[in-house]
């Protein structure tokens, strides 16, 4: 793939096009070589009070600030003004001014509340954030976090953490028609295939988490996610045949050996 | 109160001290004392009061999927 | 992956799982430097008689013999008994022992013919061959051809030139279960998602050649390929997470920071 | 007849003459005369007659999907 | 299916789970014939300027008052406040006080605007009107649309006239599992089986209009369509067997012939 | 549906295009009343030793011979010879010339063997048996039984028993395309969307029996099947609308009010 | 102007009087006058002039999926 | 033995005896002896002998899916 086929917004670059978490892993070290097998170049984390008792060894000690891009994420927030106030506290941590804008409405499914999160981009944009909003995959609020500056967008594939893949393609198809900026799949990737499936449908990267932390294998399975990608955009790229109920041999007939 | 933790603070220590005292690596905070967020550079300027909340942020594992 | 996680049949071990063709490419030169971006280590030709006007160059010239394991096909064939002549016929050319068996029965949807597929199959066998019958996904008909000594099966995921991708899932896990040599799904994929579901549920190779040599760009194409084939196979190492209608956060609650 | 065309043979010439005259090379691929497959190393001990059915089969590109 | 089983809300009850449209028919007397068949209740219409050249009979001819609801929508809204005056126009009308309230956003995807919907349902409510709300597959503002006094949510199953079905079902699930209103499935039905499936995921009715309007037989069509809303409802309540990759014979095989 | 739309085979005709059977119900009344409420015509039935004990009644004395057609299954049978004579001894009953074939390969899933099956097909069809053979998807099979003189084929949409629905699509399209006599989808009917859906690809009839026997309420069940099947028939002759990935409102937006 | 368009209407003819004249069933719509609705039991009462703008509306076929 | 199960037969019963014995409706068994079918008509002839192994077979409940 040219060396020039790179992820690209608010004038960064990235060369891979997966983004991956760090919760849920069996430990930092674990986290750390999954994150090494999967190439990612961005990682996220969540913003929280510093443990007192300093039993806990620090995130950041296994996480490599040269080589990898902190994107601070809003998670825990159900409303603008939380998900505005982490953001600001986020950057103040002085690593980053990127932020993965989550707001909450359901705690059952971690659905989006999506007026609340055009309000916080609206707000954050304003501020200087390079926000990415997490959102559901309605085309309209895709179009609407757009127009309100967000630097990417990122719709769900299928709800947090249940492995259902990419559940609306068509939808993320009619996102990706309109969309100017960046679409990161974000949410329900659960294995390989359903990355190369978001990758395919022409989606510019895909975040995850859970599919890879809680795999029996997670180095493994992030090594088969950096694969997946890869797979994906090259396939993407390269132009796929087109669907028919059947077709004929590759081998031409003429030439046959009389027996 | 130091993160929602009761915590005994020598009356007037900065936040620098305190930090140094909790051996938190300044650099990787953010610091917000009675919800009003306190620039790094005023760490050393700011001193402590008894009834004080000071939240005490970094990053940590968790939050996306 | 381990070193030791490769394909193996009939005393053969191969690093990749992937198989590719030799038909349908715009020429000689985009096939080989697909071949060389699939990083597939067997091939699949056809059996034919010599061009005698000498205007075409020959094929062999564009697989390099020491790199790449020659896998004669019996394409073209719609009775047991020309596929026998077709492999005897190949294997006199010296090059290989190995047969991939095809027995077509429907000009119009190249579905293999059983029956015949199955007696070719048995007297093959006796002469000594490595037999790779192409079959459909009969699970059944799967057990048969391997109790007749196949070296593997290669059920189709769906018909020849299709792009369909695996259409029944379900008959290729029933064959995995019962399957005591490698199941190599043939025929029917478009993209590289196709091959990566093919090898999450377990199948241990995949032969393609429309599915790359009739796309836009056959060499991305067969890059594309090589990564799916690599990501699904990891994926299915590593162990996916569970499919649930929606989880929740990876994010601990407790720590949330006081606004 | 070779490979289903008329062509014209010196009677007696042997297989290996004659892959020689049409510039094949012998190791990639098989004979079969009057539908009896020849062996290579026969290749020289074996003439052609006149209505002699000749087939040379290499491998081609084609038949997998 | 006991009498009991009815489609109700806001007070009223209706024994057809199925609503139906006019637009798009070859013409009135077969758009009637159709309604006919359909078994439907409840039929949608659009609020519209007088056609001052009195050519074009009058719809209302078509449809007996007597026999069916009437259900004005707001096509061709794209904000809420003209929604809301055309909601208000349709009452004027005198022949009903509920409302189909559509705000529409994008002309291309007739995708909604969920953001104006939300406002206009909220006021609408407040005016009398009993609401019936088209959105998307959002549960988060299904749940928003229904705490805002909606008498029932209506999520699109793919986008209008797409005949894509139901593109979704695990968002339809999720919807159902928090609802406390009836959920409606509107648009995106394409032929019978797609109104079984909404049915039996549970949902309380569905409204389809181009599925049967522009079929080549509409009154076949909806025909198809009454069936296949009962089958769908009967077998949610009959309780589906579960799913298995493979079962076992039901003729039990003591008293086996020896043959 | 015109009254002319009846199933037709080996000069008999019915008006239902449903076939059920007897097995696995709770007991002999809720059948008789689920066989009343499916409104098939045909009931296929095991032969079996009597039961010296005469404890258990007759299911004869639960399917009145002048309503339904009984069609005798040589379930249980893994070789053609054990299905000819278990068919031969149906006949001597004197109840009926028409046979289910069925030959099992493998217990586990109860695949059947085609090739038993192809052999025990063209025996039985000189033997003057209306012969319904029970196969798999395989287009090449269908053809073979239907040039063998089988009254009807019968795909399989799924394993027995396993309510998967139509698995393959695809593969009962092509049988479709060639079939010249009818072709009846046998096993893998979960829910009324599936015999839908069997329907809308243009078969035959469906033949279920757990779907409907081993619902928690088989009767209600048995109904919902009747209206599905009507409902994919109706649907498959009315023409179904085309599938696009979003299309145009139907509401004509000349006529726009003012506001 | 009704309905945007240009319609000769007698100065002070009422609502009423125009329907009927339009021959349009007065239970089958609604009216607004110059963006105001007007009640059905004001229809007799209310008087057009030149330049009113008036909106008569009723149920067409068609805007649902 | 009749289906498997050993049964007293008065020797030299009929077949038409015997299923009266068992009460079994004739109009709905098929029956074979020692592997061969006895036609309907040929029951009040057939005559049983110790050993004989005899088989009634019926319609049951089962073996569609």
């Amino acid at each position: 793939m040219e060396k020039s086929d790179t992820l690209k917004f608010a004038g960064r670059e990235f060369r891979s096009r997966l983004i991956v978490g760090t919760g849920k892993y069996p430990d930092h070290r674990s986290m750390q070589r999954a994150h090494e097998a999967s190439g990612a170049e961005i990682v996220t984390v969540a913003v929280r009070r510093v443990n007192l008792d300093r039993t806990q060894e620090s995130l950041l000690d296994y996480i490599d600030a040269k080589k990898y891009t902190l994107l601070p994420n809003t998670a825990g927030c159900y409303t603008a003004e939380e998900a505005i106030k982490t953001a600001i506290l986020a950057r103040e941590v002085g690593l980053s001014d990127m932020v993965k804008l989550k707001v909450i409405n359901d705690q059952r499914t971690l659905f989006p509340d999506n007026e609340e999160l055009l309000k916080a981009t609206k707000v954050l944009v304003k501020e200087g954030f390079v926000v990415l909003p997490y959102t559901n995959d309605d085309p309209v609020m895709a179009k609407k976090l757009e127009d309100a500056g967000a630097a990417a967008v990122m719709p769900l594939g299928a709800p947090i953490g249940s492995g259902l893949g990419i559940r609306n393609p068509y939808n993320i198809k009619i996102i990706l028609e309109a969309a100017r900026v960046p679409v990161i799949v974000d949410a329900g990737v659960g294995t390989a295939s359903d990355a190369t499936i978001a990758m395919e449908l022409g989606c510019d990267g895909v975040l995850m988490n859970t599919g890879i932390a809680c795999a029996k294998d997670p180095v493994a399975m992030a090594e088969a996610m950096r694969h997946a990608v890869i797979a994906g955009r090259l396939a993407y790229l390269a132009g796929r045949i087109p669907k028919k109920l059947y077709a004929t041999a590759s081998s031409p007939l003429e030439g046959m050996v009389e027996l | 109160m130091v993160n929602g933790k009761k915590l005994e603070v020598t009356d007037g220590a900065t936040i620098t001290a305190l930090l140094e005292e909790l051996n938190i690596n300044p650099l990787r905070v953010a610091v917000q004392l009675n919800l009003e967020i306190i620039k790094r550079e005023r760490y050393d300027k700011t001193t402590l009061r008894a009834g004080d909340k000071l939240e005490i942020i970094t990053f940590m594992a968790g939050g996306s999927e």
